[in-house]
């Protein structure tokens, strides 16, 4: 079938195809490249981006665990200018769509970032990670408060035309609250989730395994979280939703778009295969061809619940 | 130095001792590439569990495009790997990382390496032109007397330190090393902290460069996580996959 | 060494040893019996109990998934009656304290079943699920709110003078103001966590896996995730805490007793390894000798944070 | 009949087909206490994932403490189960559930079995002391001389059908039970839901009493987690490993 049809929208923004690279497991691309086709992918998705460059946290930083991993990387970035000068002249050779992920301590921080994204040419979208703590309000998590990720997401919005997705942490007693907030402050698409908080000990020293002690959670181990929250976002809000969480096989990915996701993210599993993006854009296909369908769009929220 | 990602076949996987194997796979586009003091991730199983590839350095190449691995089993990944068999595939990645720079070495160059901090120095040993003087330790002479046969095979000037005595010297590494310091330019180092940081030490004082190869967790291997951040002279961090695993000892805050 | 001692103390209940078995995951013990010593255990925690037989939910009721599972069973259970009739008497038996596990659709229930266990000889506590949703509250979860979950606890708390335990549900933003709250109204400890709300979907039928559609995700996935709310929730409340979630093996106890909790409950481990509660008891003396301890009870806390 | 763990080595896994392995283990408490139609919990893999359990019926059982199991690779546990080698070990759980009940059993004796629910009559043939009818059916030859062998080797009288009519009837085993029937007091079958639906529908009819042997997802096998409910007959659950895997038809809720 020379007429499958991967392409999806995230408002203004048409993907070839559904299948992006996740924020902060996926450097700035170019680490990728001697093991995919970059072009193959629907969108590419840097690391957060802060508006001064960011040490990070001490080590250890990572931590396996069972089919998962704890990371406490501590956003860790250039800082937008040299992200701008060092990284956007690589990543503008791309075709694939670039989407620059940014985090702040402010709501000042924020908009700054989006006004100075807005400027450059190259990027296609904005993601805006509202996990971290806001650190004028004493720590308290923009992600966990719908007021405060309303108020992220309207700053943004005022200041840059670019597509603007916001990526909703998963640590909320109801993640469609947060969604619908941001969905109404402006959001475009909303893309989910971003890590779970969790924790790792080593039993023979007594010390934290991360030596930020706690750490997120992603990975497998985390999917089944990740495709019970995308079906229910999905069903709260009109924008489109991004699945975000374990997904290293076209059959994850699958899940997610019958979940009623419009596109996924690929995270930790670039780690354990660099290749597994494009393999899933490789297995959407031969999953389309198998079942005889023309469009990725047909599968998206078509889970047959028996009319529950 | 092009990267990777290749089903390698395993040809042999070979105990030295009950926990240490050498394992040699036919991976001729990584051997090609890669250059004394890089890196190969290791696929350890089919499975979700363990999630993670497992760094290693490359141990040797051999001219058929086969690499070797020297590991020693430690947890759930190297005892995977210990299980595998020739004629079973392996998933490899790499090379990876800044391997060794002996672009300024005219005089010999000494090589030190303690346990499996041995590995990676074969391969240098095996590429490196000149003469070269090889000082090795380990826990003990079962540990030590295979490793130290590879070095012997191709004309190094071994010498060894066992913490048990129960070969070469009893105690130490750079405990050998004062009398060997005078004859070298060029020091490279692989092993456990205190030994490298002893070593860097006086190589300090000798005023002989010093190159250290670290190990930290790694997910990626790649620049990619960030995730095996150290720390580097100026308060910031440096990644031991992209900036090391090789750093000269001048480049990391060691109390010297 | 034969001066080992791995009591501790839940309230007034004095324990042998800190490892129990996790509710709905032991069955009634019984099915047990041939595969561990039922009275090397610290504690049994039986299937939750409600006021009425209860059918569940229609198959298929679990599915694996990456180091973990998910079940919808549907809180089948044979009712209060037949418990104390058919279950009770080999219950009984065993020289294990025997806690049982209740749940509810009000306020009224979770009273009458407390009071209706008070009367009954042999049982040593009581643990409150508090994560089923409140029916006449229009489904929302008894968990999920603070006021609610301390109305259980306070209506608890006045028909029965046995220990009680609120187990607390992990799917919600903060788990420390469910646990502050509960301990308010009267919980002499809390156990945490139950399962996390997840979801499976076939990708070659497009039907979700369970039944139900979401189910708990329980196993070694979520161990992270348990093991940050327990260090959280020791922090915030004077009680003991319980910790549950993917514990296998002795070192697994030995995280949740370093983040704080005083006993652990061993869950979908029982399913995969009918003899690993037993282990775990023998692992954790092994563990003492080994570090050259004679209390389990020093390691309760002992997490070594560098001052952090 | 006592359950019980056992780390059980493994004596043979020999493949019928591709895709089909007999398993014989050595694990002679187990052996002991098995009867026919009860099933074991294996262990397939030392990682923790797959994590759970998976439940094979005994499909035989030896003088010697040796029990067989008969499967084919249908995923990830199985697979891994495929890859054992003699020598090997593996933890096995069981036996657990209830078998078939031949207490009635006065007239010879039916077993019907399709695809790979011929693995638990095979036991039952063995442990039946009179004479005993089989009807077996498979996909094809390959998948289905080998099984057929075996039944014909203890003194069976054997029926074949196969699914593209490679060997015995083109068609469904209940094609052939008609002939049967009337010779016969008891059927026991096991096999895909529309055969046994089948089966028991005719049984019905000519009024002879039919045990089926069902599958469904377990996470346990024991009884413990509720997991295995499958609905009874009186719009409530029964529970396939504990009050199964073998019932009465009577007792299910079949359409007849
Ligand atoms: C660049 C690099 C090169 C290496 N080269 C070799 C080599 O040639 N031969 C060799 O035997 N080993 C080498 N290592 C170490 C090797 O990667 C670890 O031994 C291996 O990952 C342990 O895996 P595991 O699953 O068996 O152990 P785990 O179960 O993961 O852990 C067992 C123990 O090893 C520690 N550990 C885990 N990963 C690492 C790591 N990356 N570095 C240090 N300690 C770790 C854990 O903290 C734990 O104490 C290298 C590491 C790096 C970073
Ligand atoms: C009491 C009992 C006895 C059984 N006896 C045998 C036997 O003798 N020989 C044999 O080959 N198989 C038998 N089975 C089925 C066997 O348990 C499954 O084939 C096996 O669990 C699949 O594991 P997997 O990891 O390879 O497949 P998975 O990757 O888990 O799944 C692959 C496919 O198999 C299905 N499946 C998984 N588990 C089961 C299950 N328990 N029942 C039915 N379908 C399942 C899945 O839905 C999926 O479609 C028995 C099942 C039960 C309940
Ligand atoms: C090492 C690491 C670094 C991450 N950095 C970021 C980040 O900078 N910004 C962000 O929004 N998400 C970040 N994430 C979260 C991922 O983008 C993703 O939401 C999460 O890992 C879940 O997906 P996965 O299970 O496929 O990995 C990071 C995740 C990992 C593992
Ligand atoms: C099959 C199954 C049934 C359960 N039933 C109950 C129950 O009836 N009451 C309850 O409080 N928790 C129940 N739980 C939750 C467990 O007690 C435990 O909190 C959870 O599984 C996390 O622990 P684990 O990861 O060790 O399994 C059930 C869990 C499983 C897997
Ligand atoms: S290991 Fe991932 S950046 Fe170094
Ligand atoms: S499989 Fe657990 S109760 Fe039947």
């Amino acid at each position: 079938m020379e007429t499958l049809d991967l392409r999806v929208r995230i408002g203004a923004l048409e993907l070839q195809n559904p299948v992006l690279t996740a924020s902060g497991t996926f450097g700035y691309a170019k680490e990728f490249e001697p093991f995919l086709n970059l072009n193959r992918l629907g969108g590419i998705i840097v690391k957060g981006i802060s508006l001064e460059p960011r040490a990070g946290n001490p080590p250890p930083r990572i931590v396996e665990t069972a089919c998962g991993m704890l990371n406490a990387i501590g956003l860790e970035n250039v800082g937008i200018e040299r992200f701008i000068s060092e990284k956007m002249p690589y990543l503008r050779t791309l075709t694939a769509p670039l989407i620059v992920n940014i985090l702040g301590d402010s709501l000042d921080d924020y908009r700054e970032l989006a006004r100075r994204l807005d400027e450059v040419p190259g990027i296609s979208g904005i993601e805006v990670n509202i996990s971290c703590p806001n650190v004028k309000k004493g720590g308290v998590a923009f992600g966990a408060v719908p007021e405060m990720a309303a108020a992220v997401t309207a700053v943004v919005r005022g200041a840059t035309r670019l597509p603007l997705i916001v990526k909703l942490s998963p640590n909320v007693t109801d993640i469609t609250v947060m969604a619908k907030a941001v969905e109404a402050a402006g959001a475009d698409a909303v893309s989910l989730i971003n890590t779970l908080i969790g924790m790792a000990i080593n039993a023979e020293t007594r010390k934290p395994r991360l030596a930020n002690i706690i750490g997120g959670l992603s990975g497998p181990a985390v999917k089944p979280i990740a495709l019970r929250m995308v079906w229910q976002t999905a069903q709260a809000v009109q924008i489109p939703v991004i699945g975000i969480g374990g997904i290293s096989t076209a059959d994850d990915a699958v899940e997610f778009f019958l979940a009623g996701a419009t596109a996924v993210q690929v995270g930790t599993a670039n780690f354990y295969d660099p290749s597994a993006a494009e393999k899933i854009v490789a297995g959407l296909e031969e999953y389309l061809q198998r079942h005889n369908e023309e469009r990725i769009s047909t599968l998206i929220g078509a889970l047959d619940t028996g009319g529950k | 130095m092009p990267q990777s990602q290749q089903q390698s076949r395993i040809l042999a996987n070979d105990p030295l001792t009950a926990e240490v194997f050498r394992l040699t796979v036919y991976s001729p586009e990584i051997a090609v590439a890669a250059a004394p003091g890089q890196f190969v991730m290791v696929q350890v199983s089919s499975s979700l569990d363990p999630l993670l590839r497992r760094p290693f350095s490359i141990h040797s190449r051999g001219a058929d495009g086969s690499i070797s691995l020297l590991f020693k089993v430690v947890g759930r990944g190297t005892a995977l790997l210990a299980k595998a068999r020739p004629g079973d595939k392996i998933d490899l990645l790499g090379p990876f990382g800044r391997g060794f720079d002996l672009s300024a070495a005219e005089k010999p160059v000494c090589l030190i390496g303690g346990g499996m901090g041995i590995a990676p120095l074969l391969f240098l040993a095996q590429e490196l032109p000149g003469r070269k003087h090889a000082l090795l330790g380990a826990r003990n002479r079962d540990e030590l007397a295979p490793l130290a046969k590879f070095f012997a095979d191709i004309g190094c000037a071994v010498q060894l330190a066992t913490d048990d005595g129960s070969l070469g010297h009893h105690g130490f590494i750079p405990d050998l090393l004062d009398e060997v310091l005078p004859d070298v330019s060029q020091v490279c180092t692989c092993g456990p902290s205190p030994m490298m940081r002893g070593v860097a030490r006086k190589c300090r004082a000798a005023e002989v460069s010093c190159q250290v190869s670290l190990e930290t967790h790694m997910a990626c291997g790649m620049g990619a996580c960030l995730g095996c951040a150290v720390p580097g002279r100026d308060g910031s961090y440096v990644h031991v996959c992209k900036e090391g695993p090789v750093f000269n000892s001048e480049e990391l805050p060691w109390e010297l």
